[in-house]
């Protein structure tokens, strides 16, 4: 075992999480390498959903985009972006669904919509594109974050995807039927929902990180549970199969190009 | 009926003012040069139809073209943010537009629902989620079995569709192949239908039955234009170039900058260099 | 997860007395082995769905299985009446079946709804039509933006769908290609799926990304049947046996012929006969 | 020009009226005769689409089902059912649906459904299959029909597909926009709706074929145009086209086999 970053443990916490059993709706960035780790270790048969309708993808480099050829290419199938949205996700086919947040609180309501008003926005951010149904069709959701207390708030600005709303029964009272988040992975720590109130527990914090570290990075009061865990490092193979993808996609992408 | 045009004259008979437009593409296939077409022509306030904004809108809503954005994530995709739609939306520059915002699933459903000849688009959908609150296209439907609410909004129809697949063949069928996204559904949803290929081939003899093809006498006009999705890609014929894609934060975070690349490689330019610009890729 | 399993043991682990299933397959791929296998293992008090029953289901009302038909065509196709459907109709026999009837397009809707993970279809459809006045499950829904009545009829859920497919590879993915029919919806909308297939493959390594495909993950169980369409069809591998189906015009007109060739062909028969009818065409 | 039978005669005075700009949804039968004899002869570009979800087929023999393998082997494209009757006939890409009847009224409202009560019928027919979509969502209706007392009836018994109602507005007045029936063509005549009451009127006799002759096989009261003209027999292109497509089509189908 080496040393390691914040984000590689976050990244293979995350990809721990997963079995050959589950159908992954995967986004860019850590969820997307969380999962590919997890196929090429421990979970091989799994089967990864990007929405762009490529259904069991085996990519060898970490897409750019959701939506870049390899992922066709290395495909079970590829099917129209109407039918992943109606049979796949809506279907209620997909166990596991990967988020990420610009701003998120501790029920795991997500925003990546807007800092400021809706109308008349400090920053206007990309928006939710498939996250409002992934956050209520999925199995249940997984959300990966770098922990600041400029994403970690008290309050989000925008309810871009449904967590546990107030907490609670909020979501089944919404007549929502999938569990919603289920586990908070972030540079710092694991997260789980309290099984009654729904806010985000601490239950394992990665080697070397403090409680103080992880409430600095946060803006609400954590709790953190009884039993806390000290997460395993990164064994030598996860992190060199994370290390070689990274390498082959910085390859693979390039840099600026010549001309044009 | 399927007309070969040249791109110029593709866009002029079907793209006008005002109009509702949809260039769709779902990351893979998206119409450049189209696009480009459509800015060189300067054909404005214009209501933009698309998932994913991406580079494409980014220019054009840049350029001023549109009053008014209907787009679920308007994200350079893997990249960051659309610069020129932000300036747009924040600054009103350089002009003013309006936004109608959906999810991906909202949308998709839409265009299907367009395709489909029907009024809305019924899906299980926005539960929870704060768009229902900022736009008033979502409402709601009852199903009359369980009793559920389920999410109602209106079916896209815009006046005219581009798209950019892989061949026609001499008759004017369109085929698409790998990520095939939501054209046949955008293309279908529309009044008119404007396609770039790459290239026009005698026929289809020996493809797969089941492949998505557009029958040529759904589509208005077809414009042969090899690279035209570029710096999207087109499946078979070259990669996505994701370094611009990269480049374009750089390009699209300065209005000077922006302007200067729009001037020398859009007003400037022609459909002729897609073709250079996809060498090696 | 796909088990490839004899279809004996796949019938016998996902079709049980009472269920609601769907043998599918429009007038291609129609999985009448598994059928035969029902009948021969005496599985009744089915409700049972497809859009056009076929000889498919006039053998297995015929033998007393059905207690309900949930059907929108119930003809030979291109010959005439299906006649033991009608005996049950019209005379009861062997059994009083229900039957709730729609049209087509409810029927791919429905099963559209079901994949979708909806509870009900909107369509627009059985505008001045008579099946609103005698089937109770037709209702409707106003589009919230025009007014307009659209039709509404449950999601088809069906407790297990069988159908027939070309190929599985190794890993239990399953291909189906040429007329695909209702089949990959009618599959999605089940809560379990047997597939009857030519053959398996190694993999699926150069087929076309765009085709219809079911993952391994959404099928239950596999079962190799060569011929298992047969006197339906199968793509690529055999003809439709048209001589077969003008003949039980005349099989299915008599109660103790019937009877006779259903003894011979089915009970007395196994899977492996099917092999054998296909041959030559 | 040789002898020929009123079901030729209807066959080819069906195909007459199909131009190659016309999307038709094809029936088994009469209309899957006449709109390949229009392709083979004056149409070859017309699209032949059969709800089993061939586009642009070209079959060189008639199928004995809609879903017959040759129509997709010679089509432009298969896609599956739900996207065919959600696309392509409700999305109205259709110019003409063809429909047969086994009893038809005067509006041009057909039932194939039963004779006598629906719930206990006398006979159980098969039903309407894509007809009561394919009457409201096609451009326009041809139909086609054997004229008999015992088909053409005053009162339908079951109303399988609307045609125009009970005559002059009933279509719009349900918000149908479509223009339902404009085309009757049986073995003795060609019928059209009259434009204010909708009432099949005959336009046009076949040779050989009287007012009486007409009237007698029909169970209504026949209205016949002012202009009343004679249809033209059929050419010896036309009908060498449709006997050598019906022996191929014989021979293709086979009678009964040995065995099995």
């Amino acid at each position: 075992m080496t040393d390691f970053t914040p984000t590689e443990m976050m990244t293979i916490a995350a990809a721990r999480q997963l079995t050959s059993r589950d159908v992954c709706f995967v986004g860019i960035g850590a969820p997307s390498a969380a999962c590919n780790v997890a196929r090429l270790t421990h979970a091989p048969d799994i089967t990864l959903i990007y929405e762009s309708g490529t259904i069991g993808t085996a990519p060898d480099v970490l897409p750019l985009s959701i939506g870049d050829g390899e992922l066709c290419e290395t495909a079970v199938s590829t099917v129209a972006v109407p039918e992943m949205f109606r049979y796949w996700l809506q279907g209620g086919r997909i166990s596991i669904g990967f988020l990420g947040a610009a701003q998120l609180d501790k029920f795991g309501n997500i925003n990546t919509t807007v800092i400021g008003d809706y109308h008349h926005p400090k920053v206007r951010l990309p928006g939710g594109g498939g996250a409002p149904e992934i956050a209520t069709s999925c199995g249940e959701i997984y959300i990966t974050l770098k922990q600041a207390t400029r994403s970690m708030v008290e309050k989000i600005d925008f309810y871009t995807s449904f967590g546990h709303g107030d907490g609670g029964d909020h979501r089944a009272r919404l007549g929502i039927t999938t569990k919603g988040p289920t586990l908070l992975i972030t540079d710092l720590a694991i997260w789980r929902p309290d099984p009654v109130s729904k806010e985000f527990t601490v239950v394992s914090l990665h080697q070397g990180v403090t409680r103080d570290m992880v409430q600095e990075t946060c803006g609400w009061t954590v709790r953190f549970a009884d039993d806390l865990e000290q997460t395993p490092p990164p064994t030598e193979l996860e992190l060199t199969t994370l290390r070689d993808l990274q390498a082959r996609t910085a390859a693979a992408h390039g840099g600026s190009k010549k001309g044009n | 009926m399927a007309q070969f045009q040249s791109l110029a004259d593709a866009v002029r008979d079907n793209l006008k003012h005002g109009d509702t437009v949809a260039f769709e593409g779902f990351t893979h296939l998206i119409p450049h040069a189209a696009a480009h077409e459509a800015i060189r022509q300067g054909i404005t306030d214009l209501t933009l139809i698309r998932m994913t904004p991406d580079i494409v809108y980014d220019q054009m809503i840049g350029m001023g073209l549109a009053k008014k954005v209907v787009f679920s994530y308007a994200g350079n995709p893997g990249v960051g943010l659309l610069r020129r739609m932000r300036d747009a939306i924040e600054n009103q520059y350089p002009r003013a537009i309006e936004t109608v915002e959906h999810s991906h699933a909202a949308m998709a459903n839409a265009y299907e629902a367009g395709a489909a000849g029907l009024p809305v688009a019924v899906f299980r959908g926005y539960k929870g989620a704060g768009l229902k609150a900022v736009n008033p296209d979502i409402k709601s439907v009852i199903c009359p079995f369980t009793g559920e609410e389920l999410a109602a909004i209106p079916a896209h129809r815009a006046d005219v569709t581009f798209i950019h697949a892989q061949k026609a063949n001499a008759k004017g069928d369109v085929l698409i192949e790998g990520i095939i996204g939501v054209q046949k559904e955008a293309a279908l949803a529309a009044k008119r239908v404007v396609v770039t290929v790459e290239e026009v081939v005698p026929d289809f003899k020996d493809l797969h039955p089941n492949l998505c093809i557009l029958p040529h006498w759904t589509v208005s006009a077809i414009a042969v234009v090899p690279g035209g999705a570029h710096p999207s890609y087109t499946h078979g014929y070259y990669a996505r170039d994701n370094a611009t894609y990269l480049d374009w934060d750089k390009i699209s975070a300065d209005r000077e900058l922006f302007t200067a690349w729009m001037q020398e490689h859009v007003l400037d330019a022609t459909p002729e260099v897609f073709a250079e610009r996809v060498k090696g890729l």
